[in-house]
């Protein structure tokens, strides 16, 4: 017989179970909520919905038991390293349960209306959210794949939900294709990653490329060639899903023919997803590689293509009259901002990652919960002159409108501004000149920025109603929904003011990130 | 060469063999039958009649289904089969014999939901 | 013996054959035999480390990624069926409703 | 049993030139009979193999051939009547009359065809049902072929390669009957291809190898078959094995009496025979597989007290030889099993049979596997089984335990089966009689008159 | 060369063929089918390593499996082979030869100085070892793949499946 595995690891003990215990839970309530739906009446199935929001509640209130953890800055690793949880792991959930949670509450109404209500949505929905939750705790290559695989699987078969929809399905096809070949591409790089240093654990990962960086390159041969390759082939994979510059061509028709709760969920939830693992990637495993000798690190190639991506979505998004179109193009120019926070490797610019997609979640969800209530009877509520008149028909939704718009827009004293700032401040911050320069592209892009986002509030407060819009009916706001609406403005325009919360917050998620990069040759996970 | 890798090369031996003799046949047979071709003996068959419209005409969406939950199954098939190898000496080598038996039961309590999902939705059933 | 580059260049050619035959393909159902062919030199590149470096790693990722690659397949499919079923056609180029 | 033992007792008496003779055969035999896993240059591991499975392909030809005579023979029998008997004794020369037939017959390719993949498909059939055969354990190691550590999983991915051989066909035949069976044949191979993939997996927990000698190894260790142990998954297997090898009652996409011949309706002569030779070759295969995971291959109990008892020279020939006429007897009875269903069950509409494959033996596989792991970790617990060394031992409370759970694990399932299956309108014949409403019954009885 | 390269040499080739066939062919059937020969090569290859659970396991899923689907599909949707058209993005078939060459030059470049070409492992591949891993240490991405498995599931038969309405 065989020599067996020469040492077993210790079992995981009930311990590691209670790390997971989110994600156990969240698990349960999906696999539920398909039995539910076989089990309900047509007439019943929004039932699952309210089904799958109690599971997110649960789920909530179980990660709150981790919030203590993060009081020491060091990560707790279970399951023999597989799993990792810091401050980003653990803001991150909550940042995904919200993203849930408010994409299930936007839908309920929206899908009786399109006559899709089925209980698979919401537990596709819970699906995804499995996956990003366990991309945000993975500490290993492989749970990082697997689980990044779970959540866009499940956002592609989300964007073709509408399956008699053409462009629901085209969506869903050229989503699937490009999500498919970028996976492709940052799996060729993770083996190649895999390759060099031996190891799928990132802790390990980042300890041997570290070596290799600082002075392994006495032997016959330069390892940081290969690793350069795959840096490009992992970055590349990413920068697809974030939908970053020369990758980017995908998101607009995605975000136009998906169902509209689809797109405001995808627009938040997995696109948050892909920053955990971006920064993961590029803040944990291959921060080595951040500046090296003699060779480009992914410092600066990330910076150009954070000014390609702010610049080219800034500038296309002028031209669009389809909101989701503009807002596809206006969230990948929020991609380049955030990619902005990551090349200046400050802790002001992890805190303006954090804190500007705590906040984007809630201002982009806002928009779309607004345009989804314009889709009513024979208006598709798409185009930007279906806005026109809306104070006046339904001042209350163009007013929540408007904020959230201000906030995208990063107008001062809305929490979008506070955002933009640390991002933009980190850069000069960081004492760089080449930095500096960047700063001041992003502003003037912030800028043009502010054209396309004015033309919003001029459509809903000084245009006429259009004449085609016949009905003059209240939107389809529930009082749930109105009520969340009117607590997200509020948040919006309070961390405006008043950011100081919010911030504590995102410094855990830079503290995390900052103690992990400073000890990324130290930190053993096992 | 690992002492291994010789036991797969009468697998290749027997391909080359197997796929030769098929060859053969076919070209004796080819070489030793008559070649007398008419336009109906090339015809398609359809029970005498003129063959009517093109063959290749869709499915039911079925056959694609029936296909999905094979792969669905073979994939659990194929992880399963490492469990069922490695069940008894790690239920030894772990001390904890009841972990291994929940791992995989947690893995196929997974999918059954799957099953009853599918079950209920209709796809075994071919008559409907 | 056969060395590990002579994988490696196999699967970095096979890589590119694919990552190539994604963008020249008309066929949706060609290119996703494309893709498959990309994963497929991902999956050789981890083997062939994996038994070289003597981890097992590589190698439980290959099997994962073919759990992960019938998934995909699975769905990719049945978008592909979805699409046909409206449009009747299966060609990237055509008479696409959304503008690029 | 007198037999054996007159012929024990004349080797014992044996003179000595008969026992040096034996000897001397087995020095004299090359060094890859008794050690082909060890060879130690080119003509042993490359000349000695190929004539090796050359000899094995032959037999397994002629036997394949007189397996069609024997499917006639069996039908005629079940049927009172006599069968094929004018060509040679017993018509015993059938075959070879029917193979001479087949290749003299005209080459036909319709002309609608795609003829690259029409020729393809049935060699690829055929490959894939002769490369099979090279795993299988004929008998102890140096009567096998080859033994990879792979074995069952080979085999399984072989398989799994040949539906691909029969739909191809239907394909290339461009036309409307092959096409449909094609398709339905594949579809339903591959149902039951997982339903065998999963009940193979709880017969791995007891052999703990794919390798083909060592699951018979695994047996002889213990001294049992794995039926006794492994009762249910043994007849989910043999009843999807007779689905995917598409034989009556499965046999619906290729019903022969009531629809057109399923996807080789195109083929003819000699094409049409290399498909009917892979799909006989398939039910070999599967009953070997059958005869070895479930009845102990070439072991027999008792068959290494026997060889004991004679002298060491004789030992390897006398295990070889039981080994392979026990492997061939159990391969038969199988066999025999197979054209025994043929004849004696009516064949099963398509929604039953999908039905069968997924609500039936699916759910039977899956419970399987579950109540053989929980049986497996209760033995444990109760000190009946230990492994020494990845080998399997138990005294006989062992033995009795697992045969008994073995069998008891049959009504759970059955349990289970009939709970999720009670509204099945299938193959529950009152409600499929009540579903037709009287009013759309065709035939109006008058008043009075009683149905025949 | 030993005889273990001459084989390499032919599977590799039968790799390359059939995915060089995949991109060359029309009919989308036949690429399926050269898909297929691909892997079975890459099966092979597997074998060589040692990883003999992979090749068992990369026929079953993607010939056996994966690939079916495929046919299956081709079928169902009668594609025919793509019109006369011209392929898109011509000039990259004529790339194609130069990226495969300048990316395995590339990683002929750097492999060779990192690892310089150990010799495998024997038994790196075996079922108990993989089965052994994946039980213990990757527990949780293995109970993860139940989790996609399902999701997959779901989310075909949601969008193949046709409703009644």
């Amino acid at each position: 017989m065989l020599p067996l595995l020469v040492e077993l690891p210790p079992l995981p003990t009930l311990r590691d179970t209670a790390f997971i215990m989110p994600e156990i839970i969240l698990t349960l309530f999906a696999g539920a909520a398909l039995v539910l739906d076989v089990a309900l009446p047509r007439s019943k199935k929004h039932l699952t919905a309210y089904f799958s929001l109690i599971g997110l509640a649960f789920v909530a209130i179980a990660l709150a038991q981790q919030v203590a953890m993060t009081a020491s800055l060091l990560p707790i690793s279970a399951f023999y390293g597989m799993l990792f949880i810091d401050g980003l792991s653990v803001v991150f959930r909550f940042v995904f349960i919200v993203a849930a949670a408010f994409s299930i509450l936007y839908s309920i109404k929206y899908l009786e209306f399109e006559r899709e209500q089925r209980g698979e949505y919401y537990a596709l929905i819970l699906f995804s959210t499995l996956g990003m939750m366990f991309v945000a705790t993975s500490g290993d290559l492989i749970a990082l794949f697997v689980s990044f695989e779970l959540m866009s699987l499940s956002v592609y078969v989300l964007v073709g939900y509408f399956k008699r929809d053409k462009r629901s399905n085209e969506a869903a096809m050229k989503y699937f294709l490009t999500g498919i070949f970028s996976s492709a591409l940052m799996l060729y790089g993770l083996s190649l990653v895999y390759g060099v240093t031996g190891h799928t654990n990132l802790g390990l990962i980042s300890e041997t490329i570290a070596g290799y960086v600082q002075g392994g390159t006495a032997e016959s041969g330069d390892p940081r060639l290969l690793l350069m390759v795959a840096l490009v082939l992992v970055a590349a994979g990413l920068l697809f899903k974030i939908a970053a510059v020369p990758f980017h061509m995908w998101a607009p028709d995605a975000y136009e023919g998906a169902p509209t709760t689809v797109t405001a969920f995808m627009s938040v939830g997995p696109k948050a997803g892909a920053y955990v693992l971006l920064a993961r990637m590029l803040l944990f495993a291959l921060a080595p590689m951040r500046e090296m000798e003699n060779l480009p690190g992914w410092a600066a190639l990330l910076a150009v293509v954070a000014v390609l991506t702010m610049t080219v979505g800034n500038l296309a998004a002028v031209t669009q009259d389809n909101v989701k179109r503009l807002l596809a193009y206006s969230s990948i120019a929020h991609a380049g901002y955030i990619l902005l926070g990551i090349v200046s490797g400050t802790d002001m610019g992890y805190q303006g990652v954090a804190f500007h997609i705590m906040t984007y979640t809630l201002m982009n969800t806002g928009v779309f919960a607004i345009i989804i209530a314009l889709h009513r009877q024979g208006v598709i509520g798409e185009n930007l002159n279906d806005l026109n008149g809306l104070f006046s028909r339904a001042p209350s939704a163009a007013v929540l409108m408007l904020i959230f718009i201000l906030g995208l827009a990063g107008i001062p004293s809305t929490a979008g501004f506070v955002g933009k700032f640390f991002l933009f401040g980190s850069l000069i911050q960081s004492g760089k000149p080449w930095l500096t320069y960047i700063a001041i592209i992003a502003v003037l892009n912030a800028v043009v920025a502010f054209y396309y986002y004015a033309r919003f509030a001029r459509a809903m407060f000084l245009n006429a109603p259009s004449e085609n819009i016949a009905d003059a009916s209240p939107l389809l706001l529930a009082p749930s929904v109105r009520i969340t609406l009117t607590l997200s403005a509020i948040a919006v325009l309070f961390f405006g003011i008043y950011p100081q919360p919010l911030i504590n917050v995102a410094d855990i998620v830079a503290q995390s990130i900052t103690t992990v990069y400073a000890q990324s040759s130290g930190i053993a996970l096992r | 060469m690992s002492n291994d890798l010789q036991n797969y090369i009468p697998l290749l031996m027997s391909f080359g063999l197997a796929s030769l003799i098929a060859t053969t046949l076919l070209i004796t047979s080819r070489l030793l039958g008559p070649r007398i071709q008419t336009r109906e003996k090339l015809m398609p068959y359809e029970c005498g009649n003129d063959p009517v419209g093109n063959a290749r005409d869709r499915f039911s969406v079925k056959f694609y289904l029936v296909c999905l939950l094979f792969i669905l199954f073979d994939i659990e098939a194929i992880i399963l089969i490492p469990w069922a190898v490695v069940y008894r000496a790690l239920a030894e080598e772990l001390g904890n014999k009841l972990f291994v038996y929940a791992e995989m039961m947690i893995f196929v309590a997974t999918l059954f939901v799957g099953y009853i999902y599918v079950w209920k939705k209709g796809v075994f059933d071919w008559s409907k | 013996m056969v060395p590990l580059s002579w994988y490696l260049i196999l699967s970095a050619a096979l890589f590119a054959i694919g990552a190539v035959g994604v963008f020249v393909k008309n066929n949706i159902i060609s290119t996703l035999l494309c893709l498959e062919l990309m994963l497929n030199a991902a999956n050789l590149a981890f083997v062939a480390f994996s038994i070289f470096q003597g981890t097992i790693e590589g190698q439980l990722f290959v099997i994962l990624v073919m759990a992960v690659a019938a998934a995909e397949a699975g769905v990719g499919l049945a978008i592909v069926i979805a699409l046909f079923r409206n449009r009747e056609t299966l060609d990237v180029d055509e008479s696409s409703l959304l503008k690029l | 049993m007198m037999i054996q033992w007159l012929w024990i007792t004349a080797l014992h008496v044996a003179p000595k030139w008969l026992e040096s003779l034996v000897e001397q055969l087995f020095a004299a035999l090359p060094v890859w009979l008794t050690s082909n896993l060890t060879p130690t240059d080119a003509t042993d591991f490359i000349v000695w193999p190929l004539l090796q499975i050359g000899v094995m392909l032959l037999i397994v030809l002629t036997v394949v051939a007189y397996l069609t005579l024997a499917e006639r023979k069996v039908s005629a029998w079940i049927q009172v009547r006599v069968g094929p008997n004018r060509t040679g004794p017993l018509g015993l020369l059938q075959p070879a009359a029917d193979g001479i037939k087949l290749l003299i017959k005209e080459d036909v390719i319709p002309f609608k065809a795609d003829k690259v993949v029409f020729t393809l498909a049935p060699i690829i059939s055929m490959v894939c049902a002769f490369i099979v055969l090279a795993v299988l354990p004929y008998g102890p190691h140096y009567a096998s072929i080859t033994n990879i550590n792979i074995g069952l999983l080979f085999i399984l991915s072989v398989s799994s390669v040949g539906v691909l051989g029969i739909i191809l066909g239907g394909w290339a035949s461009n036309s409307k009957y092959p096409l449909l069976g094609a398709l339905r044949s594949s579809a339903q191979m591959v149902s039951y291809e997982a339903a065998i993939g999963l009940t193979i997996v709880s017969a791995l927990i007891f052999t703990r190898t794919f390798s083909m000698q060592g699951i018979v190894e695994a047996q002889r260790s213990l001294g049992v078959w794995f039926i006794l142990f492994l009762f249910p998954s043994f007849i989910v297997f043999l009843v999807s094995a007779v689905a995917e090898t598409n034989r009556a009652p499965f046999d619906l996409a290729e019903a022969e009496s009531e629809l057109v011949g399923g996807f080789h309706t195109e083929y003819s002569g000699f094409r049409f025979s290399i498909f009917f030779i892979a799909e006989y070759t398939n039910m070999v295969v599967v009953s070997a597989i059958a005869a070895t995971l479930y009845l102990g291959g070439w072991y027999v109990p008792g068959m290494d007290w026997v060889a004991a008892q004679l002298p060491a020279a004789y030992r390897e020939a006398a295990l070889t030889l039981m080994g392979v006429t026990a492997f061939s007897i159990k391969c038969g009875a199988i066999l025999y099993l197979f054209i025994w269903m043929r004849w004696t069950f009516p064949r099963y509409r398509y929604d039953q049979l999908m039905e069968l494959g997924w609500k039936w033996l699916m759910p039977a596989a899956l419970a399987n596997i579950v109540l053989t792991a929980t049986i497996f970790i209760l033995g444990k617990e109760l000190g009946l089984v230990r492994s020494v060394k990845g080998v399997l031992e138990m005294a006989w409370q062992g033995k009795v335990f697992f045969t008994v759970a073995g069998f008891l694990s049959l009504f759970p399932i059955l349990a289970l089966l009939n709970a999720i299956n009670r509204n099945s309108r299938s193959f529950n014949l009152r409600a499929q009689r009540t579903t037709i409403p009287l009013s759309t019954r065709k035939v109006k009885l008058s008043p009075g008159v009683k149905p025949a | 060369m030993t005889f273990q390269q001459l084989l390499f040499i032919g599977f590799a080739a039968l790799v390359l063929g059939g995915g060089i066939a995949v991109v060359l062919l029309r009919n989308p059937l036949y690429g399926a089918f050269a898909l297929i020969t691909s892997f079975v090569g890459l099966s092979a290859l597997y074998v060589m390593m040692g990883a003999q659970f992979i090749g068992a396991a990369q026929i079953v899923v993607y010939a056996g499996a994966i690939m079916m689907l495929f046919v299956f599909v081709i079928m169902l949707l009668n594609v025919r082979a793509d019109e006369e058209r011209p392929p898109r993005h011509r000039f990259l078939v004529w790339l194609a030869a130069p990226l495969a060459l300048l990316l395995s030059a590339g990683l002929w470049l750097a492999v060779a100085g990192v690892q310089g070409d150990r010799a495998p492992s024997g038994e790196a591949g075996t079922v108990e070892r993989v089965g052994k891993n994946l039980m213990t240490r990757y527990l949780l991405p293995f109970e993860l793949t139940s989790v996609l498995i399902l999701l997959a599931v779901v989310g075909a038969l949601h969008l193949a499946k046709r409703e009644k309405e």
